[in-house]
């Protein structure tokens, strides 16, 4: 068991810092918080890192990447987090819309888009979730009917949109067959943000802050070539997505790099130091967050040996909020009331709508119940049903 | 035995949930944290009134006690209604105890009609490991902030940090030290030179908080012993937990309607047992505080030994139940609970904020042990 | 809001004290724990109790009952407690059975068996779960066959029938028809427990202690007149007995009489009662018992004004082993491992087998959502079809 | 970086999983309670190597480290085992080091094949707010038990109660009080005029306790120095951690059968979420011990400086895990699972026992929370 470097690995590492070293002048200045504000700076600054053959690591070389393994990956974030300087802005589409591109996508899309998209010269939003359907993806309403002319019309609402805002193309999901079973009729398209139709409005969130849109899409045209991957073949395609999700995952676990020093930093003097019930939440934290570290360098060995992460990964997620509301918590309750408004109280805002995010940690347990454990599933009644003919309830407006 | 609401108690709760129906406290409490001003329920609180309801009725009031002023709080925190009531309450209760001073019983009448409101600077009785009266507010070296001291002429100096529904009274009892070193009550007018009210919102735009700096401000000595002080301390502490009881209330409401009627894998999310036993336990805890609420309310009145332990249970149970429930309600609701438009949101603010005022639900679980600790000990002793 | 006594309920206490206090001299040496070893001197005292009218308050007076309310059964239970005697040792029976028979039976089962029941002369138990059937009880497969002569032949296993060593008969839930769908074919009989055929052997548990019983029925005889209410409508029965059960059960718990202060007095002049996490561990176990107190004074209120018990009552279960199980780890981790034999180690080892008795917490929960709350409930696959098609899995012996 | 097992641990594992699954040790743990002589099983581990695991090779050893020790301690764990390996790691790792005193090194053969066994009577390293070194044992006027004394001839005295692996040892490793003051490790035989280990039985057979009692016990003084005596404080934590991961491991295992073939209401009681969450509740913590025993074993050999976090975090959720875990499986199990012919119990009380051992869990996050609290102000007082 070794933490350090291979060989190899070192001299990479020693490759990378020393560019870092010679170019960190560049960088924009790294911003608090889990998103940033306004992108600009920083998609430059991704494009400085793409010429550096820094973005989109694990992406084969004829795509752009690098080509390299996911402990290269850690490298480059780490090098980066040490020296202070912001790694890519564009999360998402390096890591689910780019490698969805390049597994399921034609030449013409792959050449078309995949430059533009390492180097941030053209950003990407996921057009997954709709009001009525968050943590059952499959239950998505947005319909895309097909023209005599090839092309398609798209009209629906999808929700908690990273990005959306600043995107010049996003990857939809859509219902192109309602007369067969929910998971069969949807189809995957790749959209132009500006096309006539399309509506972003930002989501204000709990601590006042908009980090997600509503994005209303009225009677969009979309071209023939539009489509990525099988028509009908949707749902194929949304979960190779989520795959890729899940390695991404790893790595922004790995960037926000949360250690329980920063927590107890700014109550480290305080004479509840010495309180017997606060140490012992100093002490769940802290194993939550360890945790977190050693099972990354778990993954990414097992990466490494060629696994692939299962449904399990998304435990983190759980571990990852259940640590931020202990910490975030434990610190207002120390500091008192006036913290409620501030970098913790921002925090404790942040994680309930976390806790939701690429759905729901009871859909999480039922998933990791059902594929890792192999209990056997619950009785579903919306498997073979034409999704027209299903029960869904009052739509629910975001 | 009879260990139920009165008709009479059963009206006045009815009675205010009707009437806060038809304000629109929680799009207020929305608004507010943008800025717009807070709606004014004071006036509703006064017509109907609830500002006399523990001052005697030969002062105006409705000679009421403090289980009837929780059954009006838990409707206010259902309805996250900022009114003032809890410092309105406890300052009254006070102040209707020592209407001897011809002094006080001349102000009552108008703070029993409304015209006037009251607040009070509560002070944490000692602990076991208490050196004495503090204010809530910690002090960044450790420890807890002093009271303000009260010269021999009733000159108050000091300052009382972040404390709840200050902002608006006209008049505030202030728990101070006297010249002799004892701890005592002392009405100030906040128009009077020499005292000054900060407002500011923390979290929870429906509860101002205020911090009240005083300079040699001229304030009228009460008739007050260490008894009524504590007394007051923990009629705060039952008010708060009658107020975390209706948010528990308010989010289970949310909770239900919304497992029935959103649908996830075909079927209303209600019916998947995560949501069922989630939504159940917050169902428990509002019994556990609902039960522990009856024990505050008939100790106050009838049983004044176990009120410290009842209404820190009270409390404790309460804080912890609507932690629980407004987080669970937002999880409930999936993304679209945790936005800026949902109502959720407002309930967890609220639940953020109050857990830690007066003293927080680790002060009040740290009483609870005392008082048991002392019970089991002199019964230890008894036994030897 | 008052728990002083009214004047009529201040005349019964006044009455029931001045039995008490006459008669202590001939009750048993009060056990401790939750379940006496040997009940033949208990059963005597309850003949003396039932002689002076304080068994079976709440009966009709028709059935040798006192006719009285819940408050003047709370007023007895109290008062026995006070003077440090027992109450009834047959509380299933009075609590459960006699109820069920007065309510369901012929006026010769009446006559024959509710004044034994109620002296204690004759022991009941109550056979209901099985093996395969414990939470879901219209599982049960113990088979009941008419005969030609209008006897019964009964053949199957029953498990944790508490009291069957000692009981003379027994309320016995069988399944008479299987090819309807599983809640119909069920009839409730009275049974002989000395009957050929009938053999009971102890179920030891976790503490090594055996409260419960195997009871196993092979081809056992019964009378045409052992049917208790109706053919075929068993559920019903059984239903009726589970609404009396809850109302014992307030009793039970109010004659348990557990306060906080019980717990904490072990440990009570140990340094570590000013530790501030051991404080608040007794803080949650204190607000649980507290509120269970005052939920039966609330309760007990309801019910003298008319209303009856819900599912809700059963969560006060969950509080009870919650403060058990708190109060229980709490005194061993300040004792030390010693004290895991021994009294609290005892109390320790008893919780885990009250958590599923009367159907586990799960369920008790999904009862309460369903029918308190008002959620929809799961889809049912067991509902309308032939108990004789249902899958049950692998039988499982205890 | 390489984070995951090599194939000659693999091979430890998959070696140790195969010879106790040849063994009936869980019927034995049941036996033992009424009073049948607990198996055999340390002729398994000496046959295995395991007694030889942490000396080196020069001294008939496998010379390997903590983490592959705690590798055959989960599935120790797994299988309820009582071998008696805690006490011998642990004393034979400190022995080991002390090796190049001659009469040190003339034993460790015998302990390395297993003719011998070994245990260690392990005390509590000072935390922020302890005077000193200390047994585990409370005291019942409060503090902890003091430390046996050896004169200056190295005669022992004093007594070390209820500490785990002593029985059947015929070395121990005491740690005492020198005549200096300062806190040393003495070799004692056990068959040594003056010395006397009495067994008891607290809950759970597969663990007897010992109570060692020491008069002018003759020892052999070790080279060790305080922080070997820590080092050896914290394998324990982590053995002990690596136990909880196997008990938990086998809890789940047994819970997820039983979940997929028990039918309520007409289907597998494993599909429904109440009982499927539960049991990944289970993993997820399964997943937090192993990680953060992962990072013990890293630390033990690689980052001395961090091994009394990582060993103290791994016991805090192992034992916390096996808790949970052991309770869930009784409560996913219904009535049957608290019966005494189940296997659900057996792991019940040894989770019981186990996370009262050592200092308990309590104290495990005591120091998890003592060491982080010193890294944030170090880094506080370097920034000011």
């Amino acid at each position: 068991m070794d933490l350090k470097d291979t060989p190899d690995q070192a001299a990479y590492r020693q490759r990378v810092r020393a560019w870092i070293e010679e170019h960190r002048h560049e960088a924009p200045e790294l911003s608090s918080g889990l998103h940033a504000a306004d992108p600009t700076a920083f998609r430059t600054w991704q494009g400085t890192l793409a010429d550096a053959g820094l973005v989109g690591i694990t992406w084969p070389k004829e795509f752009g990447g690098a080509g390299l393994g996911p402990i290269e990956q850690v490298i480059v974030s780490t090098e980066l987090r040490r020296a202070g300087c912001p790694g890519i802005v564009d999360h998402i589409a390096v890591g689910n819309i780019g490698p969805t591109i390049f597994t399921y996508g034609s030449s013409a899309q792959q050449e078309r888009y995949l430059g533009p998209l390492l180097h941030g010269d053209e950003g990407w939003c996921q057009l997954f979730s709709e009001p009525a359907a968050g943590s059952d993806l499959a239950g998505i309403t947005t319909r895309a009917v097909a023209q005599d002319d090839g092309t398609w019309r798209v009209t629906g609402q999808k929700v908690w949109t990273t990005m959306a805002q600043f995107a010049d193309y996003g990857m939809l999901l859509a219902r192109t067959d309602p007369d067969v079973p929910k998971h069969r009729g949807l189809t995957m398209f790749l959209i132009d943000m500006r096309a006539a139709g399309v509506t972003v409005r930002p989501l204000r969130q709990i601590s006042g802050a908009a980090h997600f849109n509503e994005v209303f899409l009225d009677d969009v045209e979309l071209p023939a070539d539009a489509v990525l991957g099988p028509v009908d073949g949707g749902w194929g395609v949304a979960m190779t997505t989520l795959m890729f999700e899940r390695l991404a995952l790893l790595a922004a676990f790995e960037e926000l790099g949360w250690s329980a020093e920063d927590f107890v930093e700014p109550v480290a003097d305080l004479p509840a130091m010495g309180d017997a019930h606060v140490r012992q939440r100093i002490a769940e934290l802290t194993t939550e967050l360890l945790s977190l570290r050693y099972s990354a360098y778990r993954t990414l060995t097992a990466l490494s040996r060629g696994d692939v992460p299962g449904p399990e990964a998304g435990l983190g997620k759980i571990a990852i909020i259940n640590a931020g509301v202990q910490a975030s918590e434990l610190i207002v309750d120390l500091l008192g009331p006036a913290a409620i408004d501030g970098r913790w109280g921002d925090l404790a805002m942040e994680m309930p709508g976390l806790r939701s995010g690429g759905g729901t940690e009871e859909i999480l347990r039922t998933t990791v119940g059902d594929r890792v454990l192999g209990l056997p599933p619950e009785p579903r009644v919306d498997k073979d049903v034409p999704f027209s003919e299903l029960t869904t309830g009052k739509a629910v407006a975001a | 035995m009879n260990f139920g609401l009165s008709e009479e108690q059963e009206l006045l709760r009815d009675t205010a949930r009707d009437a806060l129906e038809r304000l629109d406290t929680i799009a207020s409490a929305r608004e507010a944290l943008d800025g717009v001003d807070l709606l004014d329920s004071w006036s509703t609180a006064a017509e109907a009134g609830w500002a006399g309801l523990v001052i005697d009725e030969e002062h105006g009031g409705a000679g009421l006690g403090v289980f009837d002023a929780m059954l009006v709080h838990e409707e206010l925190g259902r309805r996250l209604t900022g009114t003032g009531l809890l410092g309105h309450v406890t300052a009254t209760g006070l102040l209707n105890a020592a209407a001897q001073d011809e002094r006080v019983a001349t102000i009552l009448p108008a703070l029993a009609a409304g015209e006037r409101r009251a607040a009070m600077t509560l002070a944490r009785p000692p602990r076991d490991d208490d050196e004495g009266w503090t204010l809530d507010a910690p002090v960044p070296g450790g420890g807890r902030a002093s009271l303000p001291a009260a010269d021999a002429g009733g000159a108050l100096s000091g300052t009382v940090a972040l404390h709840p529904e200050l902002p608006g009274a006209d008049v505030v009892v202030v728990v101070a030290t006297g010249p002799s070193g004892r701890v005592g009550a002392y009405l100030v007018d906040t128009a009077a030179p020499g005292v000054q009210i900060t407002e500011v919102v923390h979290g929870d735009a429906t509860r101002p908080l205020g911090t009240l700096e005083l300079r040699q401000a001229a304030s009228t000595p009460l008739q007050a012993d260490e008894g009524d002080l504590a007394r007051a301390w923990y009629t705060g502490q039952a008010l708060l937990a009658a107020e975390a009881l209706g948010v528990c209330q308010a989010t289970l409401d949310l909770g239900v309607a919304y497992a029935k009627e959103r649908h996830a894998f075909g079927r209303p999310i209600g019916s998947y047992q995560a949501v069922k036993h989630q939504l159940v336990e917050i169902l428990r805890r509002i019994d556990l505080t609902r039960n522990l609420c009856f024990f505050a309310g008939y100790a106050a009145d009838s049983s004044p030994g176990e009120f410290a332990l009842a209404a820190s249970s009270a409390r404790f149970a309460g804080e912890q139940g609507a932690d629980y429930a407004t987080r669970t309600c937002i999880a409930v609701h999936g993304g679209i609970g945790s936005t800026w438009e949902h109502d959720a949101p407002l309930f967890w603010r609220r639940a953020q904020l109050s857990r830690r005022l007066l003293g927080g639900v680790e002060d009040a679980g740290d009483r609870v042990a005392g008082e048991i600790i002392t019970t089991a000990r002199d019964r230890v002793a008894a036994a030897a």
